[in-house]
């Protein structure tokens, strides 16, 4: 074992042997400066296994050969093996990132690097207060050295901004050390500790100049002008050291000092860092400099950080899993963006879009993206879990809220900024080079956060249920994502089909996932055989297709809280970058993701409610929630129907699955809004009916449902766009399942049911087709089609059945939904609500006319005479899908009556009953078969008698019309559906003015407004700055001593 | 008899600190201030420091003031 | 004005924090914890009469580290900041001309300066001083030879040899320490000698002459950089 | 004595950041600079100073009474680095405010607002 005191010897000798060498042998010194960095990496990485094999006592270095506190003493133990680690790991990428730049600078920069790291460790490792001090200052003056590597005006006005505030800070500290010494004896931390300055009136100031120093050093908000200026102005490379390495040591300053005032402290810390986590990352939103962008984030987590240590009595032993979840996923994360920013040398985050380029460097920008986030398998994500369940169990909602608020703001600006990478239009993308040397530093991070990941799974309580089988294969498909896509295709259909059989035993008996999982795994199955029409090797689209299907699958299997959220998080990265890829679907993709990271937050405070309930990790924990019930509830439902876009959480939704691909479409509409359907239906089972907060809450959701039929329907009806036209359906579809389920009666779970099924089914169908027919007409507009009929009579034959299925017409299966709907809403009595649903049921006929008629019936287009139909790999799995209808409108008993079975237990009444094929209720019955066989034979009969008719029907060319003298200015307004209900609109399009849209873009104004004018502190004077930092000093100590 | 050259030494040095900072002229700023590193390292002294003492005067007052003079030359010839 | 104000106000709470400092502070009568170890055992562990020495040279060795590299620090990013177009360097500027007076008196005072210089540091454990005012001293000596020989720059590289070799020898005789006694920077490498002589206090005096020298030249070093950084807007 | 030797450098440590907060000039601010941290050093030393105790250096004063008789030489090691430290600082700050003053040809910190919000 190397003792570590050799890092501080060895790093130094080796500088001074710099400087002795330096100007004779260039290339010695970069070298030797590279060798020092991995010489301390090794030392501290092999204290580092020690401790984690070994399980051995803390080693603790006595310099000069005396007892502390006579001398100075140094600590080695497994927190300063792991930090030390990382603080060296991330130098010697550092160094090797920076190579070339310190080379040009010459030596002496080189030299400063190395002193530089090993002072963080120093930092990191001594038991001193006064040596604490001096490190920190090499390490403050290093730092001000090395932003000086790109010269420029910028980075000089930066340095001298930490200068001048790190002066001031270190005066600080150096009062609050002596006067500790003054009071305590003795300069070691331990003594100090143990002297409990925090409870004496008189020594207490010791204790809060220490903290403030020290907190000074995290920069807080908003004392952190100075802060924020270095990471944009110095070189990304050195960015990425101060955020990930000087942010760890002074994170660990500050959990060594911790004890230093007692527990009332605490409660500053936490509230400081709340503040500083909430407000840096407000501030962030408004960033458009990359580096200065994370700049913020980096403060915003550090902030978080701080936080949790103020947290610390609440998190009790939990608090360093969360710490080490958060943080190393901030580290790794922070220092590879940073790289990534000075591999593309933006100055403005648009810029980014250049990643394109590179499909791997984009890969390892979403990756830390959603480690930053908090996003599955990274490590933030189980700290944050931990972190929420240990909080919802102590009872601190506020502090829940803060951390989800303030990480949901970091997801406005990361978002944005990932979704300008993969999607802005971009009329020039700037080059790029890529150096071995700046490439190979930041794989190894991303390579980090995934091992990481999964190597803590299973220290979270019911983490090693996680099943990571779906993600290998995940990973399996990014390894070949080079193939073309019938491989790819085939693998991925194979791999569905195999999981199928995998899951079938597991599930069998259990129908209410069995359902949703057949929806989940056909769907896949019959979507992804629509991807044999394609060419190429469709880069990264099996990966997340076949991660948002992990997910869903994940969601059926999943029997305890983590494993549910787990997947949950992973369906919604997989569906993101799913619905991303469309052509137009940048902000689609945007706001879908901020509307599903608002939906998971709410969900995730749900699930700490149920589990601070009872500490039942199981998804049973929804069924006994005794800690506020009644929000729970409503978060619950709330974030799961940001998924099922009920209204007022819909407006993602039109865009991004009118957007999307043809057959990505039919996965997030047909497959992925069930996936909110299921939560729902999951949560409604669970949850304790006979409360009064239940009760309210599904009557609020029934009216929700009816009217976000009603408003889907209309808008449906005014679309011109097809797919946006079957997107709002969806919107209306999902409605009427929410009104369903929410009717809580046999009768209504059934409708739910149906109309679950039926909407997989023919929405499927109809996205499959219709998505198909656009892509080969090259438009999306209806009134640019028509006349499809003759050319594509299978789409057509297709789309009409499934039409008839949405119009609710016997004989098929939709007749039976609606039959069984109206049942319910007449047993329930929710009268008023089911006048509303019925309208809308009308105005659906409007938009499934003008469906079928503007695009296959009409004049048929002259620059689209020589289309062909659509591919057969596009009609093939719609054909199943059609043989499906045509199964479950003649049998429908088939699976309602199973269905039936199994939610009876729930209901009181049993309120359907079978006799044989029929279906009764108190209000009627109903015969699927018969009414199959009845209509079958009559469209029979009818059909032959038109087809012996036709032999005499007198053909009329096309355009054999008369004309009126003129031609219109613009040929397409003549055409039929052209504007086809402006009539209506005038009457009714007042109730679909986009209120819900214009209520979030206020909301997203004033978010950006707030951190508009927030920023305003930051003026850019240093002497402000200099303000700031007293300013902070003083009201902390008037808030805090204030009293005394 | 210490308590009144602390005194006398301690006022003067806040007069020289006033002057340092107040003072138009920089040169002149620069000198106030190394007084008061200098009336310093007899505080020092006052306080059993001989250590602290010689290091202040040598450093304090003697290298950081010729350091600023130094700067303030190079200043000086740019601005000519 | 209102910033003024504002200003005062905030001082005002500073002088408040302050104020309560000072009504926390008693004075002494006796020595703490840590003094009275150091006043007890300092003679006999580390050998140097001077006890502040023994403080800074062994006890608390490693600020000292600390201490010497922030210097060695500034003196390197002072040079790389200084040095933004090294190649724009003129050798051939006008030397100003100095006087007869300053440049003869220079010839003689320099070395006597550098002999104080090196008297302070090498009786550090004696007497007050020690390697950083040494070191001081001798920078100045250097310092008058700039004034002398505005061109002078020929000792750049000397300065850097005797900079780097005292800093290695620093840390060699540290981590002999650890060797050969009881850890880094450990005096007791040599006997303690007599309490009070010249060869006493173990590698104190070699310590604090490596110090002095290193932190002569690097003072030096960093009086040089500035005296011949170059005006031109970069 | 040492009330007042402390209260002098809690004045002077004010009297510095006075300075830093309200000067235009950057030389001043740094002279601020200078002028707080030795107002920290007095009162580092006058806390490690024992009343009527002389210095920590045993040349008259023998080993075994030295306890008795002089005062804390901690506080006056951890000045001495302090003080070397300040140096550092200085230099360095003054070699950012040439380079500055070599970017913008001007002194007065307002000058210097390239970067904000």
């Amino acid at each position: 074992m190397v003792g570590p005191i050799y890092i501080i010897a060895v790093a130094l000798g080796i500088a001074f042997i710099m400087g002795l060498f330096g100007k004779s042998l260039k290339n010695f010194t970069g070298w030797a400066m590279l060798a020092g960095l991995g010489f301390m990496t090794y030392v501290s990485g092999q204290w580092l296994l020690e401790f984690l094999n070994n399980n051995r006592a803390v080693e603790t270095i006595y310099t000069a050969g005396f007892k502390p506190p006579y001398s100075i003493n140094l600590q080695m133990g497994s927190y300063e093996a792991l930090l030390t680690f990382l603080i060296n790991v991330v130098g010697l990428l550092g160094g090797i990132y920076l190579y070339k730049d310190l080379k040009k600078t010459g030596t002496n920069a080189m030299v400063v690097f190395l002193v530089f790291i090993m002072s963080l460790n120093v930092v990191v490792m001594t038991r001193d207060m006064f040596n604490l001090f001096v490190f920190l200052e090499v390490g403050s003056i290093a730092t001000a050295g090395l932003i000086l590597l790109d010269k420029n005006g910028n980075a000089l006005q930066a340095g001298m901004k930490y200068l001048i505030a790190t002066g001031i800070i270190a005066g600080i500290l150096l009062i609050g050390t002596i006067f500790a010494y003054y009071f305590a004896g003795s300069l070691n931390i331990d003594d100090i500790l143990a002297a409990n300055l925090g409870a004496a009136k008189a020594t207490v100031i010791a204790v809060f100049l220490i903290y403030v120093s020290i907190l000074l050093e995290l920069k807080p908000f908003p004392a952190n002008g100075w802060g924020i200026d270095v990471y944009t102005a110095a070189n990304p490379g050195i960015g990425a050291l101060v955020s990930a390495a000087s942010a760890t040591a002074m994170f660990y300053v500050l959990y060594k000092l911790l004890p230093l005032g007692g527990a009332e402290w605490l409660n500053y810390i936490a509230v400081i860092g709340g503040i500083t986590f909430v407000g840096s990352n407000l501030m962030g939103t408004k960033q458009n400099n990359p580096n200065r962008l994370l700049g913020y984030s980096s403060i915003g987590q550090i902030g978080l950080l701080t936080m949790i240590l103020g947290l610390s009595d609440i998190l009790g032993e939990k608090l360093v899993f969360v710490a080490f979840g958060i943080l190393i996923s901030h580290y790794a994360a922070k220092a590879g963006l940073f790289w990534l920013s000075g591999i593309i040398k933006a100055k403005d985050i648009k810029g980014w879009a250049a990643l394109r380029k590179s499909p791997f460097l984009l890969f390892l920008f979403g990756t830390f993206v959603f480690a930053l986030i908090g996003f599955p398998p990274f490590p933030s994500f189980f700290g944050k879990w931990e972190l929420i369940m240990t909080l919802a169990t102590g009872g601190h909602w506020a502090w829940m809220t803060v951390i989800l608020v303030g990480s949901f703001i970091e997801g406005i600006y990361l978002f944005r900024w990932l979704g300008y990478a993969i999607k802005l239009d971009h009329e020039e993308l700037p080059d790029f080079k890529i150096e071995w040397n700046k490439f190979f530093p930041v794989w190894v991070m991303a390579i980090v956060l995934y091992a990481v990941g999964v190597y803590v799974t299973p220290m979270v309580e019911g983490g090693s249920f996680i099943n990571y089988i779906p993600l290998m294969f995940v990973l399996f498909l990014f390894a070949i994502d080079f193939l073309p896509v019938y491989i790819k295709n085939t693998v991925s259909i194979g791999g569905i089909i195999w999981y199928m059989f995998h899951i079938y035993p597991v599930l069998e008996g259990d129908l209410l996932r069995l359902i949703f999982a057949g929806i989940f795994l056909i769907g896949g199955v019959l979507t992804l055989m629509a991807g044999y029409s394609k060419k190429g090797t469709r880069k990264g689209f099996y990966p997340m297709a076949m991660m948002m299907f992990a997910g869903l699958i994940g969601i059926i299997e999943a029997s305890t809280l983590l494993e549910f959220f787990f997947s949950w998080e992973l369906m919604t990265a997989g569906s993101y970058f799913l619905i991303i890829r469309g052509k137009r679907s940048m902000p689609h993709g945007y706001s879908y993701m901020l509307f599903s990271i608002a939906g998971a937050y709410a969900i995730l405070f749900g699930f700490g409610l149920a589990f601070a309930s009872g500490f039942d990790t199981s998804l049973a924990a929804l069924g006994s929630i005794s800690l506020l019930p009644t929000l729970a509830y409503t978060l619950l439902a709330v974030g799961f129907m940001t998924k099922t876009a009920s209204l007022g959480l819909h407006i993602w939704l039109p865009g991004a699955h009118g957007e999307a691909e043809s057959d990505v479409s039919p996965m997030v509409s047909a497959i992925l809004l069930k996936a909110g359907v299921f939560g729902l239906m999951i949560l409604f089972l669970y949850m304790d009916r006979a409360s009064t907060g239940a009760t309210n809450l599904l009557y609020v959701l029934g009216w929700v449902g009816a009217l976000t039929t009603l408003m889907g329907n209309m808008s449906a009806a005014f679309q011109e766009d097809a797919k946006r036209l079957l997107a709002y359906s969806s919107v209306a579809q999902l409605g009427y399942i929410l009104f369903a389920i929410s009717i809580m009666t046999q009768l209504g779970w059934l409708a739910g049911f149906t109309y679950t099924i039926n909407h997989f089914m023919f929405k499927a169908v109809l996205f499959l087709v219709i998505g198909g027919i656009v892509v080969k007409l090259g438009t999306h507009n209806m009134y640019e089609m028509g006349g499809m009929i003759k050319k594509m009579p299978f789409s057509f034959v297709a789309v009409l059945i499934s039409i008839i299925v949405i119009g609710g017409i016997p004989p098929l299966s939709g007749f039976a939904g609606k039959w069984l709907f109206y049942n319910a809403i007449l047993e329930k009595g929710w009268y008023f609500q089911g006048a509303i649903i019925f309208f809308a049921g009308i105005i659906a006929f409007l938009y499934l006319y003008k469906l079928i008629h503007s695009v296959f019936l009409g004049q048929l287009k002259d620059n689209h005479r020589n289309m062909k139909e659509i591919s057969a790999w596009i009609l093939i799995p719609s054909y199943v899908m059609i043989i499906g209808i045509m199964i479950f409108s003649a049998f429908p008993q088939y699976i309602l009556k199973p269905i039936g079975n199994m939610i009876a237990p729930y209901f009181s009444s049993e309120a359907l009953s079978w006799e044989g094929t029929k279906a009764l209720t108190s209000f009627g019955y109903w015969d699927g078969t018969t009414v199959m066989i009845v209509v079958g034979t009559a469209f029979v009969l009818l059909l032959g008698w038109l087809v012996a008719l036709s032999s005499k029907a007198k053909k009329i060319e096309q355009f054999n019309i008369v004309f009126a003298a003129e031609r219109p200015h613009r040929p397409e307004t003549t055409h039929v559906s052209y504007n086809i209900y402006a009539g209506y609109q005038k009457a009714l399009g007042f109730l679909i003015t986009p209120f819900v849209t214009a209520f979030w873009d206020a909301m997203s104004n004033l978010v950006l407004e707030v951190a508009n004018w927030l920023r305003r502190i930051y003026s850019g004077s240093m002497q402000n700055y200099a303000l700031h930092v007293v300013l902070f000093i003083v009201v902390f100590y008037l808030i805090a001593l204030g009293g005394l | 008899m210490f308590i009144a050259i602390a005194i006398v030494i301690g006022v003067a040095s806040l007069i020289s600190g006033f002057i340092a900072i107040h003072h138009e002229k920089l040169s002149v700023a620069i000198i106030a201030s190394g007084m008061v590193s200098l009336f310093a390292s007899v505080i020092f002294l006052l306080l059993a420091a001989p250590d602290v003492a010689m290091t202040e005067a040598s450093i304090g007052s003697g290298l950081t003031t010729l350091i600023f003079f130094y700067v303030l030359n190079k200043i000086r010839q740019r601005n000519d | 004005m209102i910033k003024k104000i504002l200003i005062i106000g905030l001082l005002a709470g500073v002088g408040l924090i302050f104020f309560d400092l000072f009504n926390a502070y008693q004075g002494s009568e006796v020595l703490g914890k840590t003094g009275r170890y150091y006043a007890e055992n300092g003679a006999d562990e580390v050998g140097a009469a001077n006890l502040v020495t023994a403080v800074i040279v062994t006890y608390r060795g490693l600020d000292t580290l600390g201490e010497v590299t922030i210097l060695f620090l500034t003196a390197a990013i002072i040079s790389f900041v200084l040095k933004f177009r090294r190649e724009d360097f003129i050798p051939n500027r006008p030397v100003r001309i100095t006087s007869e007076l300053l440049d003869s008196a220079s010839q003689v005072i320099v070395p006597v300066i550098f002999m104080v210089g090196i008297y302070i540091f090498i009786n550090g454990h004696l007497t007050p001083g020690g390697g950083f005012q040494g070191g001081a001293v001798i920078a100045s000596g250097v310092l008058l030879m700039i004034m002398a020989n505005p061109n002078f720059g020929i000792s750049h590289k000397v300065i850097a040899k005797v900079e780097s070799i005292s800093g290695i020898a620093f840390v060699l005789i540290g981590i002999m320490g650890i060797f050969l006694a009881g850890g880094f920077l450990d005096n007791r490498l040599l006997g303690l000698g007599n309490l009070g002589e010249l060869f006493s206090a173990g590698v104190i005096p070699i310590i604090y002459t490596f110090i002095g020298l290193k932190v002569g030249a690097e003072l030096s070093n960093i009086l040089g950089t500035i005296s011949h950084a170059q005006n031109e807007k970069n | 004595m040492e009330y007042i030797i402390i209260s002098t450098g809690f004045a002077l440590a004010l009297l510095g950041l006075w300075g830093i907060l309200s000067q235009k000039n950057l030389i001043k601010i740094i002279l601020g600079f200078t002028i707080f941290n030795t107002g920290i050093n007095i009162v580092m030393v006058s806390i490690g100073y024992v009343r009527g105790k002389a210095a920590p250096i045993l040349d008259v004063i023998k080993p075994s009474e030295a306890a008795d008789k002089i005062v804390d030489p901690l506080p006056q090691a951890l000045v001495l680095t302090a003080i070397v430290i300040g140096l550092g600082v200085t230099a360095l700050m003054l070699v950012y405010a040439l380079n500055l003053h070599r970017e913008k040809n001007s002194l007065d910190i307002n000058s210097f607002k390239d970067l904000k919000w």
